[in-house]
């Protein structure tokens, strides 16, 4: 759908750009915008991040980007307009790893289906997270299952 | 039937490739392949985890399956441990 | 506060800036950031609207930005980074009239600290719209009250 | 004392200068000056909406002020109609 936009950005490709989600969600009848944008921090549990690469099944992925859009569209639209982009490969600290934005008439809706949108993409998406620590080592997030339940646990 | 198992995650680093070709059943479904994939695991990866494989979920290109969903024709599924985006 | 960014600006020295308010709110420690931005819309209780003058009590409004974060650093510190802008003066639909961003180690308290600060300026910040319609008629929107509640109503 | 008041919002239009200059006495609280506002508004503004002022609120230019509240020395105050920003 076109008011939709759904997308994985190789992170060799460049950064996620938020400026271009508010664009893509912008419109002369909508007075709430709201932007969400996760970023990849220098401290996890204690322990200091050096970097994080992201593992994603990319077909899978998109194709729950598209779910959880319809999904707000029936809740918040039907002018809702949503931007969806994850990165893929490894990131530094610092660097953009999700943005999230919705456009809406008015600033509830906006508030509500961009907070949905960006709970449904961490607790559903294919996508898997290993930090690398300044010792060298490294570790795969622990996460949600997608076993029986599609929306996992709300732990993460 | 041949069925290629994609690894993802903390899966992933068990096989150069990232993936796993294991043989079921005409009409196996997904209940088996965990099997199938569990004795594979047990036997070829040193430090395979089975609690994470019971944690995990299989799916195709398009969705997530469940136990009892019969495996797709063309043999290609993707085992995907509890996820960590965002 | 160094963490606070409380700011009016007139639309002639230019428009409010999203990119420099997620700048400002970001931190190496910080996974979330939300950004909330209010436009002027086309359309507002069914009449076509071509712009927007905003009227304000600049020292007042600022003060009272600085009481908003103040409070918010209190709910959603001690790291919060806030900035909130408010545009003054005659905008044109599709302006940004406000610009609220909010930088937390993690996202639950970024959107709640977001949310609340763009609730707060709405209803207590001493800001009036007068709208203009195509037809040449203006009308000063009807309001939150400052009267005795200082939160004013959830009306509007 | 004379207290200098500005005009806001639907009532900045009442005066070209977007102020009105009122002589209270000395001591006098926010309610004597929504009352001595009112009477000059009444007098002297075409379109002066009384149920508008009664909405209003009085502030200095750091804080809204409640109608006990005496009036600042420097006589300097604001009449906030209903806000709407945002």
């Amino acid at each position: 759908m076109d008011r939709h936009h759904c997308a994985v950005v190789d992170i060799v490709e460049g950064p996620l750009d938020p400026a271009a989600a508010l664009d893509f969600v912008s419109d002369p009848g909508f007075g709430g915008i709201t932007l969400f944008v996760g970023r990849v921090r220098d401290l996890n549990h204690g322990r200091v991040v050096t970097g994080v690469s992201y593992d994603m099944f990319v077909p899978l992925a998109l194709n729950g980007f598209r779910e959880i859009a319809a999904r707000a569209d029936g809740d918040f639209g039907p002018k809702l307009k949503l931007y969806i982009a994850h990165a893929k490969g490894r990131l530094a600290v610092g660097d953009l790893a999700v943005v999230v934005a919705a456009g809406t008439p008015h600033r509830d809706e906006a508030f509500r289906a961009c907070r949905q949108v960006i709970e449904a993409v961490k607790h559903t998406s294919p996508i898997w997270k290993q930090e690398h620590y300044e010792d060298g080592d490294s570790v795969w997030s622990e996460g949600c299952s997608l076993c029986g339940d599609e929306h996992g646990h709300a732990g993460h | 039937m041949r069925v290629q198992v994609s690894l993802f995650g903390a899966f992933r680093s068990f096989d150069p490739g990232a993936q796993v070709l294991l043989d079921l059943p005409d009409g196996a479904r997904v209940a088996d392949l965990r099997q199938a994939l569990e004795q594979y695991g047990s036997t070829h990866w040193q430090d395979f985890n089975p609690a994470l494989l019971r944690r995990s979920a299989f799916a195709s290109e398009t969705t997530v399956l469940r136990e009892a969903d019969v495996l797709p024709a063309d043999g290609r599924m993707a085992v995907l441990p509890p996820v960590s985006g965002g």
